[in-house]
């Protein structure tokens, strides 16, 4: 097999860290091609000096047997590689065409922008992917899956021989990602190069031929996907084993939430409301899990909870035998309620501030004296959460923006759980976190639940409901359709009431 | 505000921009309504011919600072940019034509033409050097600007003074132009509309017609996203700022044309205000990214429709209003925007303690603005049908409770 | 030591604000420096421009107090009743520096100590003067507009007050406009006054640009025959203005001459030159208004067809028609007053 | 900058603001250098405490300003705000006092009190206005703030006639107050010192030492996690506003007593910008989320340092240069810590064509100040010589290559 792109001892580093370490590799043509590594392996990195994203890095980077050092996206796209982004890049005031063709819009023979024409074309290449939009309505009134595909379509509009894509399904619901794939095998047909990174075994032993692994930085090693399995490729990674055996059952304490009838209006949507008619209960030392297509209206199922939702919902929520009217978060967690958002970066994280004041921002109450902050108390009371969770951090003072995605979610978590919450609301808490540290995490959930916390947590990926939950909820176009325990709890069934019309 | 993102390409006139202009057809009616002398009605042309000219003259400059917001970014110094671009102009023509000047002889169309020359060339220079500081240097636009804003203005009166001591010899604060030629540019109505409109054109085309326009509503939208489709922001930004610049200094031309006089103490001061508040009022967004050509050129007009209805209809002492009455003018204009895309949620206004407050707050307003207007009484009765008004609202809001 | 090293020391004429009239004194105090050879005597003059109201004029006295190089400072002050500058005037004068009013006087009955002396005019005398002479213009009466830069300055205040004095009972004062030195709005304020007074006949200039800013709006208009057109001082243009038959009366201060004679009375003050005081003041001491210094008023008006005469005016005001006005300039070599 | 962001609690000089004292030093060397009667050397008090007045005076509302910019806002009505508070003052005490104040009888403690006390209720309300039309309707807060930059100006315009047409009769344009108690506020220089020097303490205690502050940064740095953390987004966005409207309520207060006349034409005009020139030479970030209390007064610090350094070294005419260098030096103070943080990357300073034409820019630029400050021969060498330094500079990055 002739290989189409090499990478031959590449270093690329940023102050402070060493993203890539004298990494070499082989990149066959025609081949599905898969990345694995934990959060801030430098698979992204790579990823991005391939297509010309970042440069000035030492180490050459050979493509079709000549040596290219791309000054930006466009030569690398001339060089018939392009990618798609882990995180969105799209104008939310632009239509998706615009969109897809920014930066290569078509002219007419005035050299005047030619709408039609890439309206046209986009609506092509949507119908390719099976996705339903108008190209003409803004990126931003989209939701978060559309906007993906958006990103999808604009690289294959491209039409390049190379693909990169940087996690495309950590958005996606399962028809969609269903959807990506059958897009992926025409574009293998076509005998197109695709470069896939995911933090999702099954996708990745579903699609690869090869499995690269990086391990801070540095190159593991490159095998058939014939040759090795799971297990093998998670070792790999982490460098060392990791038991991802379930826990053995909890039990549950007194009643602690009761939702009844819980519905949220949604005006100037044709279906009218985002939640219809939700009731359940959940004990103490019990984890409730709550599955769903995306849109499903999870998040907003959490955002009433935690009197965060857009409208105040209709509905009674009891908490421990008193009713809450949440028009507040602050009501919310005055009432012992904590929320850890989906959005990490947009709705968790204050990057101008240290881990410590990350973690304190909530309670920093209990660090002062007279009202005035005592720093030393401050510390104590951050470091005792960083014990307490296993942060992995040099200190309490260094920037967030240090931290792993991993330990930036457990610093989350830690400025909730000094809050001494009694209900806590984990919304997708393990998006993008890599393996070794959902087991972690996993495990603190568990002594958190054993400790009389109530859990209610929602995810993307059933295996993990699967594991985590005593119980399973299901929510679709936000109707509760399925509510299992986790004897009865299969994916199959699962599915089923998900995709329930 | 997504609309103006897309409908931009499809209809002039967007629904922002279809409000404004009821907006004001309404506040001509209110004009026509108030003024006892009826001066709309008695005598049209002058009137329409002077609010076309006013509007002509803000929108010269408001059209620059329309690209720089759309843009992403902010220009301060178009204020400063007018006195700069009018000193150096008049400067120009009393370098190039000493004694023509001072005898009120004609300098001539090659002089004026050279002078003109320099004066935009002026301009693009100060907007390349707002684009170095901001893609070079790295300083926020604000920054960069408020420099200028603050720099310009006195570099302007240091060059009159040096310039008239070197060339008159006595050293003057401001340099009077006579030259009917010169003047003719501004005190022919016609020369200040057209050129306005040629800019509109132009400036509507390169928005909504062109990959640059659709690349500097992408850059104002999401600069990374703009940079990572291999779209070279940095030039763009250099675009949008000699625009911003540029435009301002063929105002500032036309300003000495029409005052006879670049005194740089006073010329074009607070202007960008004016500026900024036409293209936000027209439905820019300062995050960048929304806007409208058009949407701002009514901007102009409303603003300048308000102001000349002032005087008219308050006549005596009408200058002492006037920003009272644009600044709350300006408040609902865009609060009315913002309402109604947030639609959706049937908001609160006077909810908890800052509700109150407000109420208070609101019924003073009101009380003094009566009392200024019509008297003691009036006063009085105002300020307490606004409290009685709110307080219901706010009965009413907290019965709906939720 | 710094202190022994000879530098010159400097004569400050601090302006009230910002405007062409001030380029004739400014004429003046160069011509006084030469021709009192200011230089053998190690001072020099200069102008101070003041671009901040209230504010600019204080800081600036503070920053003489603390330059020590500045031995006299003759100031135009922004406002007569401002206690904060008199309280600076004084502090100067205290740290042994002359100070002097010019051109206008800061309120005689409240800070007469804070200054030796007052050289200039009296605005409301030239404003009465300017009254009388719209009365005899119109002599059936009729509104009067006055355009201003800033209404609340001392000299707009007297100016105002004096036109409305001089013209009497027969004329109407309907509204005083001010346009903060936007040359532009000052333009607007001559347009809104004339569409929203349908009964204004008469036009005034109060501060030096004001009057060819109104020119040239009723030029725009083409309604000359409908206004009488009078201003304050004689800018270049206003001049022009005249020449071209639409300006009907100036009423002209002496900037040259206050600029010149200030210098002459700040430099005997230095010099302790009791003679040339006593000269320039006589009364003083003896008259409560001994310490003011007139530099005389002149009414300008066209050459031919103005019914003004001199005997309508004060024995102290001179009486020039437009060209014999411009004789003056030229021997002074001025382009305007 | 994420220095400010966690050494805030830490040290009370971070790095920047070591670098600001430095830079501070080193304008007193140059003024002592350069000023040839070396008055600082000879009467070093004197200076010291108009230096020190000045600052306090500034700082007093830049304070209020880093607050609000702190908390991802911006206020750009502080000039405005200091003229309508000082004609509410005065407007007060000749309410309150007529005759006393005509006829210059002192108008006693209490009245002062009370005017005082109806001041900082106005500032309040002010205040409460901004938090309330950016929280609840939804404005951005240059537009809520540009409104009242205009408004409040003409209310206070408006105010004065109405007021002194009340109560005196005549309509007056501004009020006197010459009452000795009162201006003993400002002339006795300890009070407005001991004024600021309270506040600060009072500022930089809430900033770096209660809950409040650090939710006011975390406000700036990331609103929409700051409301999903359960903090009350609103009551700090009040807060921040209120501080920032009544600390300018206070200066307002002083400079009515050191001017001994409320003229709201003129009063405080601009001065909005001198406070976030202010606070951003002393590492505030317009994005919010960063800066620091001792940063914004040595920016105060640093800044009157200067314009009175020009005052020294220029002399005649300093006014006229004064906006020009403040201008420079407040780009090369932002500039320094963009640098600073950008370390990593050695940027290129004349890349490309925008390069070539910054070299023309700024030679020119040189040359411009050479010839007004020093005559035409100085002016070409000055030029000269930075041209060729920048293309020398230009050609060793070309080398250097990428
Ligand atoms: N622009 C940057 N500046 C500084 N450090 C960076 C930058 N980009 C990446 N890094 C660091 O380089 C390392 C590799 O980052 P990278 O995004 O490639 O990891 P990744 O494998 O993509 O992680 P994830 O699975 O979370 O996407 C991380 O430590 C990251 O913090
Ligand atoms: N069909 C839809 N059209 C437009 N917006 C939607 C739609 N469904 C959901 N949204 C909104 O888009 C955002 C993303 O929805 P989201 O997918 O998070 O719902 P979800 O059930 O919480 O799924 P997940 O938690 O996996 O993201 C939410 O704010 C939601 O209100
Ligand atoms: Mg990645
Ligand atoms: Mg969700």
């Amino acid at each position: 097999m002739p290989s189409i792109i090499s990478v031959r001892n590449i270093t690329k580093r940023y102050p402070g860290v060493t993203a890539l370490d004298g990494v070499s590799l082989e990149i066959e043509a025609g081949r599905l091609h898969a990345i694995c590594g934990e959060n801030g392996a430098g698979k992204s990195t790579l990823m991005k000096i391939l297509a010309g994203v970042v440069t000035g890095f030492e180490g050459e980077l050979w493509v079709r047997g000549e040596r290219r050092e791309f000054t930006g996206t466009r030569d690398a796209e001339r060089a018939g590689i392009s990618i798609i982004h882990q995180e969105l890049n799209l104008v939310e005031q632009l239509s998706a065409a615009a969109n897809v063709f920014l930066g290569r819009e078509r002219r007419n023979r005035l050299g005047l922008l030619d709408e039609a024409a890439m309206d046209a074309a986009t609506a092509l290449l949507f119908a390719e992917l099976e996705c339903h939009v108008d190209p003409c309505t803004p990126v931003g009134q989209l939701r978060v899956g559309d906007q993906q595909l958006i990103e999808i379509a604009k690289a294959l509009s491209l039409a390049s021989d190379v693909l990169i894509m940087d996690e495309p399904t950590s958005a996606l619901t399962e028809t969609e990602v269903a959807r990506l794939f059958r897009v992926i095998e025409r574009l293998r047909s076509l005998g197109v190069t695709i470069l896939y990174i995911s933090h999702k075994m099954d996708e990745i032993f579903s699609l690869a031929e090869k499995i690269t692994v990086l391990r801070d930085g540095r190159l593991v090693r490159t095998v058939e996907r014939s040759e090795t399995d799971s297990r093998q490729i998670t070792h790999l990674m982490v460098g060392r084993e990791i038991e991802t055996t379930g826990f053995e059952p909890r039990t549950a304490g007194p009643p602690l939430l009761e939702v009844q009838t819980l519905s949220l209006a949604w005006p100037g949507h044709a279906r009218g409301w985002r939640l219809r008619d939700i009731s359940f209960s959940l004990r103490r030392g019990e984890i409730l899990g709550i599955a769903g297509l995306m849109g499903a209206g999870r998040t907003e199922l959490l955002e009433c909870l935690f009197g965060a939702s857009p409208l105040p919902p209709e509905g009674r929520i009891v908490l421990e035998g008193r009713e809450l009217k949440l028009r507040d978060p602050a009501e919310a967690r005055r009432a012992g309620i904590a929320l850890v958002t989906e959005d990490r970066k947009r709705l968790g994280l204050f990057d101008q501030m240290s881990v410590g004041e990350n973690i304190t921002l909530c309670e920093l109450g209990r660090a002062t004296i007279a009202s005035l902050i005592r720093p030393q108390r401050e510390r104590r009371l951050a470091e005792d959460a960083v014990a307490q969770l296993h942060v992995k951090t040099s200190g309490t003072d260094v920037p967030i923006t240090g931290l792993s995605g991993g330990n930036q979610q457990k610093a989350i978590i830690g400025r909730w759980l000094l809050t001494q919450p009694k209900l806590l609301l984990l919304d997708d808490p393990t998006r993008g976190i890599d393996v070794a540290a959902k087991a972690e995490l996993y495990r603190l959930f568990d002594d958190l639940c054993r400790g009389g916390l109530g859990i209610i947590v929602t995810s993307s990926e059933l295996p993990e409901l699967l594991t985590l939950c005593d119980r399973i909820l299901v929510l679709c176009e936000g109707r509760l359709t399925g509510d299992f325990s986790r004897a009865e709890a299969t994916e199959q069934r699962i599915m089923e009431a998900a995709t329930r019309k | 505000m997504p609309q103006q993102g897309t409908k931009r390409t499809a209809a002039i006139l967007g629904r922002g921009e279809a409000g404004l202009a009821i907006a004001i057809m309404v506040v001509v009616g209110l004009t026509i309504a108030l003024d006892p002398l009826r001066s709309y009605v008695v005598d049209p042309s002058t009137n329409a011919v002077e609010i076309v000219r006013q509007t002509a003259m803000l929108g010269i400059f408001a059209l620059g600072t329309t690209v720089v917001i759309i843009s992403g970014g902010i220009d301060l110094s178009v204020g400063s940019m007018i006195a700069f671009s009018g000193t150096i102009c008049a400067s120009l023509l009393l370098w190039l034509a000493p004694d023509e000047l001072q005898n009120d002889e004609p300098v001539g169309i090659a002089v004026i033409a050279a002078a003109i020359a320099g004066t935009l060339l002026a301009g693009f220079l100060v907007g390349s050097l707002h684009a170095w500081l901001i893609t070079v240097i790295g300083l926020p636009p604000f920054i960069a600007t408020l420099a200028t804003l603050v720099g310009l203005r006195s570099l302007s009166r240091a060059l009159v003074e040096g310039v008239t001591t070197a060339v008159i010899g006595g050293t003057k604060a401001q340099i009077e132009i006579r030259d009917e030629q010169f003047r003719y540019l501004a005190t022919s109505v016609w020369i200040p509309v057209v050129v306005f409109l040629a800019l509109a054109v132009f400036t509507w085309l390169l928005m909504s017609r062109t990959v640059v326009g659709r690349h500097l509503y992408a850059l104002g939208g999401n600069e990374a996203a703009t940079r990572l489709s291999g779209i070279r922001a940095d030039g763009l930004k250099w675009l949008a700022y000699a625009l911003g610049s540029m435009f301002a200094s063929i105002a500032g031309i036309l300003y000495v044309g029409e005052l006879s006089v670049a005194a740089p103490q006073t010329l074009g001061r607070g202007y960008e205000l004016n500026a900024i508040a036409a293209a936000v009022v027209g439905g820019c967004s300062l995050q960048g990214g929304a806007g409208t050509v058009p949407g701002t050129i009514l901007g102009c007009l409303f603003l300048r429709v308000v102001i000349d209805g002032i005087a008219k209809i308050i006549k005596t002492g009408a200058d002492v209003y006037e920003g009272l009455i644009v600044g709350v003018v300006v408040v609902l204009a865009v609060a009315v925007g913002q309402v109604r895309q947030s639609r959706g949620r049937r908001a609160k206004f006077f909810s908890g303690a800052l509700g109150t407050v407000t109420i208070a707050n609101l019924a003073l307003l009101a009380a003094a603005l009566g009392a200024l207007l019509a008297g003691r009484n009036t006063a009085t009765v105002v300020g307490v049908a606004v409290l009685l008004t709110c307080s219901a609202i706010a009965l009413v809001e907290r019965k709906r409770g939720n | 030591d710094a202190t022994s090293r000879p530098t010159t020391k400097r004569i400050v004429l601090l302006t009230n604000g910002d405007s062409p009239y001030w380029d004739a004194c400014r004429q003046g105090l160069k011509a006084a420096e030469a021709e009192l050879k200011l230089a053998e005597a190690g001072l020099s003059v200069v102008m101070d421009v003041n671009s901040r109201a209230e504010q600019g004029q204080i800081d600036m006295l503070r920053q003489y107090g603390s330059q020590r190089d500045v031995v006299a400072v003759g100031i135009s002050a922004y406002h007569a009743d401002n206690a904060a500058m008199a309280d600076e005037m004084r502090k100067l004068q205290a740290k042994g520096i002359k100070v002097i009013a010019v051109d206008n006087d800061v309120n005689r009955e409240r800070f007469r100590n804070a200054r030796f002396a007052f050289v200039g005019t009296d605005n409301l005398r030239a404003g009465d003067e300017l009254g009388v002479a719209i009365r005899n213009l119109r002599p059936k009466g009729g509104e009067i507009v006055t355009f201003v830069g800033s209404p609340g300055a001392q000299n707009a205040v007297d100016r105002v007050r004096g036109v409305g004095d001089g013209a009497g009972e027969a004329f109407k004062m309907v509204d005083n406009m001010g346009d903060q030195f936007d040359r532009s709005r000052s333009r607007d304020n001559v347009r809104n006054a004339i569409t929203n007074h349908p009964g204004v006949n008469v036009l005034v200039g109060i501060y030096s640009y004001n009057g060819p800013d109104i020119v040239d709006v009723v030029r725009q208009l083409k309604r000359r025959n409908d206004f009488t057109i009078v201003t304050f001082d004689a800018e270049p243009t206003a001049i022009k203005d005249m020449a071209d038959g639409m300006l009907d009366c100036m009423i002209v201060q002496n900037p040259y001459m206050i600029g010149y004679e200030s210098v002459r009375l700040m430099k005997a003050l230095v010099e302790d030159d009791q003679q040339t005081v006593k000269e320039m003041f006589p009364e003083r001491g003896k008259d409560p208004d001994g310490d003011i210094y007139g530099t005389g008023l002149k009414i300008v008006v066209p050459d031919k067809g103005s019914p003004l005469k001199q005997d309508l005016f004060d024995a102290s005001t001179e009486f020039l028609t437009l060209s014999a006005f411009k004789d003056w300039l030229a021997t002074y070599k001025l382009k305007g007053s």
